[in-house]
């Protein structure tokens, strides 16, 4: 036994980075995921055969009602809903972390330890940790709307702001000084708890996603952090692991939307939506019908279907598969053009559009994908707008000038299915709405869709 | 800071530089399931929940806190595990 | 095997992973100059060759063998880093 | 002092990696070179301020003697030698292992480290530091031709190989477990030195290079094992990347060469070379002059030039790089084709070509650059020969049948470079020769190729 638990943790770790290795590519993904559940597995083992732990019930009791919880919530939770599962599961992981850190901190609140090492490490875990946990919260709440997702501001927020970090860090760092002020502690989770949620509240909902990856990469540190305090280099391998990752996915989507870390935390994007929205003016916009876009589409010889944010709310992808199926049945060249942050979190529309069985290799990248655009006959957008939107790209005082877009206006014809002329998560206009080979399929995407599939599988019921 | 800190901090940096390494090559294709995968292999705290719950001389509370921790890692850890394997599941190549 | 050898076992781990990871990335261009550069970096054995020879109570022996060993790795870790710089050197880009 | 130890440990392995990180690309690659020598730098300084190291005379006059050897090799070195360069520097290098294991062993030779884990580490990193040794000096001595290239075999060969390899275990296994036996270490050290010699003997010339690979990952092996020993985590990381390095590029060697590891180390490979070479017979070779070699040159729209190990003997890169200006000069759109086992060690007409000033950007990868040799007007084949045989690509019974080639044969039209109708490494014949749109122009490679760069400067001295 004595011998188990160190080598566990270093086959544990050896499978977890597996794990990660194996998920860079589809073909291998699977694969991975049993190897981070082996290394999972063979970790609870290596923990439980320790000689310290001897009550096992509560243990038991705990993971049964653990495993009960979390199976059926993977199971019924449907595809759309991943970015606010993610948000919660961050909330739950990082309570945890939190907790453990309490319960440490009770254990070592004598003088001894004062100042010490592992004290320093402690704090630092419960401030992540708690601070993550309410962040992650209110993150969820937003992506659900159970709360407005517009960012949120008063005045001297800022302020208030800098009071209550400075005030947790003070409390944490005299905790650490003298852990045996134990009436100190209560305070200084209730502070990181609340700091958390300043933290978050300030941010645009479609911000959301930024700021989980962030989140993901502070419940990595603080995983780390536990892993420096209990001494225990498994917790410091996965930790740093999930912590680079989140890092990692936050900067590409700050890289997509072509804006800093800054901007995204403090800079209330979003809080104008509203204003601009659907605002009128005397530009021509043409609109078409199902029926013609069905015929075009099936006389093209080359499509390229861009998904956005509103295939996902409409849950239109299996509409769009049947659109896809019919056209490469009439021997149509179909691609669809996948941009970084298309959607509302990383890797959205390629979920969804593989939950609907379109195959990966369809699914192209952005730079991959507008070197094509030229010599593409039609370009379908479907619920995509700031993502294909040509100010980004023409016009430097636009509010998204230079994030990198999908050259849907470059294709020859275009179509573009939304409800209405309403913008977009950026809450600017879209020029292409009124170039003159753009024409507008006003509706949900969903119904939109499937008239135009049934319109080429030779149904033709027209739109309802 | 002690040579044991200093050993941790070692073990740190070495996986920090090989989590770059690893995340950066994964397909943006997969970047939600990577996103619930680092999720679940977070959920290794439960390790350290499971220590504090029942380890002897565990008070009331270290056992009360303990036990909500390994509720709550273990929720993550199935759910996580198991809905990146349902995403996974989903992504089929070519001719299938 | 005890706790301690695990330990460096850990660390083996992680290194080679992460070894693996950035030679793959190496471009195919760099591969002499890449032999190089890892000789070089393995002379660090120069460290092992200095407490050999400098720590007191040393026997005349040691202090031979660890004389010869810190020769060797010195010459190593010289040259290696200049050929390998000498080389990189004369990869120029277009226009240069 | 005390903290300072641990962390010139981490800070210098920090910088190492990033040293393997930024090898990555040409552009950062120096900056490699300098973190590489900086984390050097720190760990000397780590080793230097240990409390146990009293006496600095010897130390700083190795180091001061390994200074003046080394840079006078690093200054003098031509490009042309660098295979034998790293292979006698990991001869130096394992030596030094070597060594240092040997008075680690006079230390522990006591009762109490009987079978302890440190005696393990020492005896395996001894073994691999005196057979590297030895093993690593055949191998310069093959490539500096100081012994003939051919391999080595007699009957039992592999009897007596297998015998000293038991008996070097077993000695070292006895010693292992009890140290006080100080009278077997010699035959320990002795035996390990003749199997480094017995393993090499038998490998031909030019798969040296494999070899030396292999010998690179074996010395990195023993530096971690050393490591292990004195219970030095920058050792085990150093070694550990060296090792990981070592291994990738011999396996990179061997995929190029379609062989495998235990073909390269008992196949006795490159011993018929002679029985082939120069097989005269009665099929026709066209031959040209360096004239109309030119003419067609400077005509041609795109040229690809395939080089090989016959530039680097012939030391021809300053010359190619000449007929490179020329023709570019003469607006002729210019390549090279790199194979990656072109040449005698991988990377190696890199090397060469980047010395000679030609853009890295020109050297184009086997991979990329086949499937632009149809349309190429004229492939330009300098001194390379297996690399570019077609029977590799369509005879399944030739000696190196699966051997990726760059498929010059494709090109309209071929030139040879080669100064007979010799075989290649691999000692077999070659039927691009006999190709009716190859023609052969005979001399040496630099020679040739200096008097087509005249040729087409307008000089036209002709062939001397
Ligand atoms: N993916 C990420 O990780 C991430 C993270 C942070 C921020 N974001 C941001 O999110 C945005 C994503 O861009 P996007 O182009 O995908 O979407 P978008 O710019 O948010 O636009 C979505 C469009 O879909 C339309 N729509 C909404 N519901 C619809 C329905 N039921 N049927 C048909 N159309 C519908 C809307 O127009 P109507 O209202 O007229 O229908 C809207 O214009 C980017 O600005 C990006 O920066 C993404
Ligand atoms: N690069 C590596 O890491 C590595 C490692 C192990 C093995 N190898 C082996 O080495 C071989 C390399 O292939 P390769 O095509 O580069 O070369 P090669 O197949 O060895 O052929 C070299 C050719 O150059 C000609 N040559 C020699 N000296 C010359 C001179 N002074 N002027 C003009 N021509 C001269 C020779 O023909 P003449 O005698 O008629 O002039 C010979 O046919 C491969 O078989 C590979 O497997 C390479």
């Amino acid at each position: 036994m004595g011998a188990f638990v160190p080598f566990a943790a270093i086959v544990a770790s050896a499978l977890f980075i597996l794990s990660l290795m194996w998920m860079s590519h589809p073909s291998t993904a699977r694969r991975g995921v049993r190897a981070g559940e082996i290394g999972m597995v063979i970790a609870i083992i290596g923990a439980l055969v320790q000689h310290e732990v001897v009550d096992y019930n509560l243990i038991i009791i705990a993971m049964i009602a653990g495993a009960a919880a979390g199976i059926p919530m993977a199971l019924l939770m449907p595809m759309t809903a991943i970015p606010q599962r993610t948000a919660i599961s961050h909330a739950f992981g990082a309570l945890a972390v939190g907790l453990i850190g309490a319960a440490e901190y009770y254990k070592h609140a004598h003088a001894e330890y004062a100042g010490g090492f592992v004290m320093w490490a402690l704090m630092f875990e419960m401030l992540l940790g708690f601070l993550t946990c309410t962040a992650s919260v209110i993150a969820f709440a937003k992506l659900q709307e159970l709360i407005g997702g517009r960012p949120v501001s008063f005045p001297g927020q800022r302020i208030l702001n800098g009071i209550v970090a400075l005030a947790t860090v003070a409390i944490g760092a005299t905790l650490a000084l003298d852990p045996t002020q134990t009436w100190l502690f209560p305070a200084f989770v209730a502070l990181a708890l609340l700091f958390g949620i300043l933290l978050v509240i300030p941010i645009g909902g479609a911000d959301m996603p930024t700021v989980i990856a962030l989140l993901n990469s502070y419940a990595g540190l603080a995983a780390s952090a536990m892993g420096f305090a209990l001494g225990n280099k498994l917790l410091i391998v996965a930790g740093a692991l999930d912590g680079a990752s989140g890092f990692i996915l936050a900067v590409v989507m700050c890289k997509a939307m072509n804006r800093s870390f800054a901007n995204v935390m403090f800079g209330g994007f979003g809080s104008v939506v509203a204003s601009v929205a659907g605002g009128k003016d005397d530009r021509i916009v043409r609109s078409a019908s199902a029926e013609e876009a069905a015929m075009q589409l099936e006389n093209a010889g080359s499509v390229v279907i861009i998904p956005g944010y509103g295939m996902a709310v409409a849950q239109a992808q299996h509409k769009v598969s049947e659109l896809y199926q019919a056209l490469i049945k009439k021997g149509v060249d179909v691609k669809f053009a996948i941009h970084p942050v298309a959607g509302r979190m990383p890797g959205h529309m390629n979920v969804l559009l593989a939950e609907a069985n379109v195959p990966y290799e369809q699914l192209v990248d952005l730079d991959d994908i507008n070197p094509e655009l030229p010599q593409a006959d039609v370009a379908l957008i479907i619920g995509a707008n700031d993502t294909i939107n040509p100010s980004a790209r023409d016009d430097p005082k636009s509010a998204i000038a230079g994030m990198p877009i999908i050259e849907a206006d470059r294709a020859k014809s275009v179509f573009v299915i939304k409800r209405s002329m309403n913008a977009g998560f950026a809450g600017i206009d879209n020029p292409i709405y009124y170039n003159s080979n753009t024409q507008m399929l006003f509706g949900d995407a969903k119904d939109m869709v499937g008239t135009i599939a049934k319109e080429l599988a030779g149904g033709g019921s027209g739109l309802h | 800071m002690n040579a044991l800190s200093a050993d941790y901090l070692f073990v740190f940096i070495l996986a920090a530089f090989l989590g770059f390494q690893l995340i950066k090559k994964v397909s943006p294709l997969l970047h939600s399931p990577l996103m619930s995968l680092t999720n679940a292999i977070a959920a290794v705290v439960v390790v350290g929940a499971i220590t504090i719950t029942g380890e002897e001389g565990a008070t009331p509370l270290a056992k009360t806190l303990g036990f909500i921790a390994v509720f709550c890692a273990t929720v993550n850890l199935v759910s996580g595990f198991m809905i990146t394997d349902r995403m996974l599941k989903m992504f089929k190549p070519r001719g299938k």
